[in-house]
């Protein structure tokens, strides 16, 4: 007798298994189209890096070297000299190795000024690897290109339709929860 | 028989700085304690010489233990704790691998993770690097080795690090 | 790794060496095992390791604290974060750097989200080397949306970077508790499917029961850790026995299985991952929804002392010894990987299984290469 | 390096080949595979039908001109068997997809409907190669062996009544020793492939085949036994009022057991065991020599539930609708009968296929040895038994 149950629980086991399998033929597969249709990524996804100017088109970045010194790839190549008139320094070369980069985010940290970035542009896929050593006309270009892109000092900043740059709502932040939960107390407390 | 070492409590372990040629009865002792539970074997270049550290853990109350012996680096070598604790057989594989510690009596002592024709160790600090980007090595200011004495003072625990004796 | 030292014995016509890897698409990575055949019976079994070996300790002697720890991510690649915390712990022992609360919960709740990928994983993968395809691509689903809960907060998806001396990088994304509290529903909606596939299978049991079992004492002595040991019926786990972060404020059990066989490691795996789910649950209701989220750590680190910490990682105990001279740069560091400590006892259970067998007990044992090679 | 601008559909976001991500279309898919089983029993129609009207119109029915209208039947149905291969990897994919929570081919023709053509041209389009440790010959051979083993079944399957390559009065036999043959094929390639694991292979195929033939061949014998004939048509004919799987249920689940071992089927795949023995027998295989043992492969995929429905679901029998029997019409319904059981019966293999981890091999033959012999004796007794009480 506890043969045949013991049948009857395989059998049973094995069809309660396909039955699991073959009702997913009438769901939705949950597949992405990525090719055709771009996936939405978060705004503080670490996806490539770029250099970011101001405004007015001068160069935010100060030329302190605290990326290259805190990149742990050692991707990072910066050479300067000293600015003749006014003070600080100016850049010679700024080279990112995009190729060796891990995208630690260990240079967005490390800025002072917000001037290196993460931005969401994954899309660099290449049959040269020469292509990806980055200099700082194509670390400019990236985040002209971009819409929005990360650095922790000043949060997630957008570029609005005429070119200017400003702080993203307290939804696209990490850490945004404490802006959003605010005013909920002081209505609470009113 | 006394053994040559040095007892300190470091957090939340016991650590026994150990004279190289009494490594294996005082692991033979900790075996007998009911340190059942091999967690790993670390190397170490001290500058001075090469550092094995055992750590151990007894399961029944989960005590832990550090066990650490100089040698020189021109005669590297320990008895091996294999037969004590098969769970160590692939961590002193690695040490003799990366750090070029032989230890006397292991089954299977080849290398572990580089290729079997390699002649260097890596993790020795005078490893040169073939010109990757490392910083060069200076010798750190460790406690120079005081050589063990015969017997050892059993209390005094003045120097942080012992080395071992020999050249 | 090493050339093949097993050669076939001369005048041995009955047994076949096989080389087992470490192109073979049940190594899960690069494993090599070189085996001795009876017809289906393994007479010998020589495991070779190293062929993703990077020598991380060396390299991280060159590097600084802060940049250790997205090279620590590189490791175990399948449970990200979890790899980062035995060195943030360590340094933070060292330091004497005081973590605030909700940065411990932080860590903890991201700690047992990748648990719970990890194990995912593994349930795909050993159900694709017994057989079945399904599961994995089940599985696989379910773990991108942990790691887009990851990425969301942390900015990347496998190797995130996210802890750091003191707390963690970056406060949580605004979405951050209800993401996890809709993923724990769907992954209760989900793990019944799972046990039907797997736990219940009428096959996995032929396939698991009984094979490759490893004694209590046998497990203690060869330093196994994690779910192998305790499948063998040993109660060891680092949260419980040295807890750390938020691991004391939290219940949960240790699931065990006292006997020591493949099936058991599968059975206990799935346990892990409800309690997993369990204590996720537990610090969603503790952690405060704002508040801070990294403690001050000295901007010019001086790390001296030796310390060895161990966390509970999916795969068993990851520890590290890092010995510190005084300066911002470990002068050793010492990684015990979890796998590493498992993968030993391969010639214990290999060695008189069948063949099939071999391919089971390797997936029941969950290495992960990055790690053992690293 | 400067900054090269990149086109706005590098990744054809705007050209779009083939398939709008933004419709789900359930309805095309339902209609293309719909229309694949039509289209298979239109080539059947033709190939039974057809042809034998043709040569009647040309006159050619005796003598010579009846060899040339056989001949031309075997050459259709060797296309039929590419169709039916080319159409089951297609059903595979489609449906493992859908059960694995995704959408399966999707790319090339309606629904992907076309996409195993261009699978087929790409293997056309390999080097076929011999390994230097190979027996030249015998490797050459084993494919062929294979696939001409298992398109040797078509010459019994009965797809309408009449509708027979060779009505012959051992058909049952003939099946037996023919089924058996391409095991050998196997055997041949993974031993000649001088690779350690093929050889494992082709040795677990062996040691397979020497479990379930003895139950299959019991089986078949309970069949003739109930049928009172070892003819195919005529086991059919027997089905005319009840189905053979109510007396025969035991010989049935037996049958469908072995089916999937003889098959190389999931829970039984040890020969080309991907995740043990990486591709198992045919591992040294590429281009033609390969596309052979797949197509030998899903030849029987359709063969074997074939012959399930031949042996315990009443053939081609259905409702006529008044239709006479012999006439062309009634054939048609009736291969559309047929048609249709056998595709119930492959998606069930299918679906075992997508559910099913694999069993150990020696618990295959430990099963068949020690749980399907007996068995197997068993419903021979018991069919013998019936047939002396009820006919």
């Amino acid at each position: 007798m506890s043969l045949l149950q013991e049948v009857w629980q395989a059998v049973k086991a094995i069809g309660t298994g396909m039955a699991t399998v073959h009702k997913r033929v009438y769901e939705e597969p949950p597949t992405e189209f990525y090719p055709y249709v771009l996936p939405d990524l978060p705004p503080v996804s670490v996806q490539s890096l770029a250099l970011v100017e101001n405004e007015d088109g001068s160069e935010r970045c100060i030329v302190c070297l605290q990326c290259e010194r805190a990149c742990p790839a050692q991707v990072i190549t910066i050479e300067r000299h000293r600015n003749p008139e006014g003070k600080g320094f100016l850049i010679d070369r700024f080279d990112i190795d995009l190729a060796n980069c891990m995208y630690c985010a260990a240079c967005v940290e490390a800025c002072p000024v917000s001037s290196i970035v993460t931005i969401q542009d994954f899309e660099m896929s290449t049959y040269d690897l020469h292509t990806l050593k980055a200099d700082i006309d194509f670390l400019h270009e990236q985040a002209r290109r971009s819409r929005q892109w990360y650095s922790p000092k000043f949060g997630v900043e957008i570029r609005t339709e005429d070119g200017r740059i400003q702080k993203a709502p307290p939804e696209m932040q990490p850490g945004g929860l404490a802006e959003l939960l605010k005013p909920a107390e002081e209505e609470v407390d009113s | 028989m006394e053994l040559r070492m040095k007892q300190e409590r470091l957090f939340d372990e016991d650590v026994y700085t150990v004279h190289p040629e009494d490594y294996r009865a005082l692991c033979e002792k900790l075996k007998a304690e009911g340190y059942d539970f091999p967690r790993a074997i670390s190397s170490v270049d001290m500058g001075y010489g090469l550092r094995v550290v055992l750590h151990l853990t007894r399961m029944s109350d989960l005590a832990k233990v550090e066990v650490r012996t100089d040698v020189p680096y021109d005669d590297p070598v320990v008895d091996s704790v294999t037969d004590l604790w098969p769970g160590v057989e692939w961590h002193e594989r690695e040490a003799y691998d990366l750090m070029g510690i032989r230890f006397r009596g292991h089954p299977d002592l080849r290398r572990l993770l580089l290729e079997e024709h390699w002649e260097i160790h890596p993790l020795q600090k005078r490893y040169d690097t073939g010109g990757y980007p490392l910083p060069d090595w200076q010798p750190k200011d460790w406690p120079d080795p005081a050589p063990w004495e015969e017997p050892p003072p059993p209390e005094e625990p003045e120097e942080k690090a012992e080395g071992g004796e020999g050249e | 790794m090493s050339t093949i030292s097993l050669e076939p014995v001369p005048g041995r016509t009955d047994e076949m060496v096989v080389n087992m890897g470490p192109q073979h698409p049940a190594t899960h990575g690069v494993l090599r095992v070189v085996i001795g055949l009876e017809g289906e019976r393994i007479t010998r079994a020589v495991p070779h390791i190293g062929y993703l070996h990077r020598n991380h300790e060396k390299i991280e002697e060159a590097r600084s604290y802060t940049q250790v720890i997205p090279y620590t991510d590189r490791m175990d690649y399948v449970s990200g974060t979890q790899n980062e915390l035995p060195v943030v712990l360590a340094v933070e022992d060292l330091l004497g750097i005081e973590v605030p609360e909700r940065a411990k919960q932080i860590r903890t709740i991201f700690f047992e989200l990748f648990r719970i990928a990890s194990h995912l994983v593994w349930m795909g993968t050993a159900m694709l080397d017994l057989g079945a395809i399904t599961p994995f691509l089940y599985t696989f689903w379910d773990r991108e949306i942990i790691l887009g809960i990851v990425e969301k907060t942390a900015g990347a998806r496998m190797l995130p970077n996210y802890y750091t001396l003191g707390g963690v990088r970056r406060d949580l994304h605004p979405d951050f508790f209800k993401d996890v509290a809709d993923f724990l529903d769907h992954l209760e909606r989900r793990m019944p499917d799972y046990e039907h596939l797997v736990l219940e299978n009428p096959i996995v049991h032929a396939r698991t029961k009984g094979v490759g079992v490893l004694p209590k004492e046998r497990a203690i002595a060869r330093g196994v850790s994690g779910p192998v040991l305790r499948a063998s019926g040993v109660a060891y786990d680092v949260r419980k026995a040295f807890p750390y972060d938020a691991y004391p404020d939290v219940e949960f059990e240790i699931p065990t299985s006292p006997d020591g066989d493949t099936y058991a490691r599968f059975w206990v795996r799935f346990q892990e991952i409800y309690q997993s789910c369990k204590i996720i649950r537990q610090l969603l209701e503790k952690t405060p929804k704002v508040g801070p989220y990294k403690g001050k750590a000295p901007a010019r680190l001086r790390v001296s002392g030796e310390r060895y910490r161990a966390v509970e990682n999916s795969r068993g105990e990851l520890g590290v010894y890092v010995v510190g001279d005084g300066t911002d740069k470990p002068y050793r560091i010492k990684h015990r990987g979890a796998a590493f400590g498992n993968l030993q006892v391969i010639p214990d259970l290999f060695i008189g299984a069948k063949f099939s067998d071999a391919i089971a007990i390797l997936s029941s044992l969950d290495p992960v290469f990055g790690e053992i090679d690293r | 390096m400067s900054y090269i601008p990149i086109p706005e559909d590098k990744h054809f976001r705007i050209k779009r080949i083939g398939y709008d991500p933004g419709r789900s279309r359930p309805w095309l898919e339902r209609l293309v595979y719909s229309l694949y089983v039509f289209a298979f029993w239109g080539f059947v129609v033709a190939t039974y039908a057809g042809v034998p009207a043709l040569f009647d119109w040309l006159g050619w029915d005796s003598g010579w001109g009846y060899v040339a209208m056989r001949a031309t039947q075997v050459v259709m149905l060797f296309l039929l068997s590419a169709v039916i291969a080319l159409m089951l990897i297609l059903a595979l994919r489609k449906y493992l997809g859908k059960v694995q929570e995704r959408y399966g081919p999707m790319h090339y023709g309606p629904a992907g409907g076309i996409q195993t053509v261009f699978d087929a041209l790409k293997l056309l389009g390999k080097e076929d190669f011999v390994p230097a440790a190979a027996d030249w010959l015998t490797f050459r051979l084993a494919p062929a062996v294979t696939f001409v083993s298992s398109f040797a079944i078509f010459a019994v399957v009965p797809f309408a009544s009449g509708w027979t390559l060779a009505e012959t009065n051992v058909g049952l036999i003939y099946l037996i020793a023919v089924s058996t043959l391409s095991a050998y094929g196997v055997l041949l390639g993974g031993v000649s492939s001088g690779n350690k694991w093929a050889l494992i292979g082709a040795l677990r195929a062996g040691a397979q085949m020497v479990s379930y033939e003895i139950p299959l061949a019991l089986v078949f014998l309970a069949v003739a036994v109930w049928s009172g004939s070892l003819s195919l048509g005529e086991i059919v004919d027997s089905q005319m009022g009840v189905w053979n799987v109510v007396p025969l249920f035991i010989p049935f689940v037996l049958y469908v057991i072995a089916s999937l071992a003889e098959l190389k089927h999931i829970p039984f795949d040890f020969p080309e065991a991907e995740s043990e023995l990486i591709a198992g027998y045919n591992v040294e295989y590429s281009g033609m020599s390969f596309a052979f043992f797949f197509l030998a492969e899903f030849v029987e995929l359709f063969l074997l539930p074939a012959l399930i429905v031949v042996f315990f679901f009443g053939g081609w029998h259905g409702p006529l609708f008044g239709l006479e029997p012999g006439t062309l019409a009634a054939g048609a319904l009736q291969s559309l009968y047929f048609t249709i059981k056998t595709a119930v019966w492959v998606w069930v293999f299918l679906w075992i296929r997508a559910t099913l981890p694999r069993y150990r091999d020696d618990q295959l033959m430990e099963f068949a040895w020690k749980a399907m012999i007996p068995l197997a004796l068993f419903g021979l007794v018991l069919a013998a038994y019936m047939r002396l009480i009820w006919r």
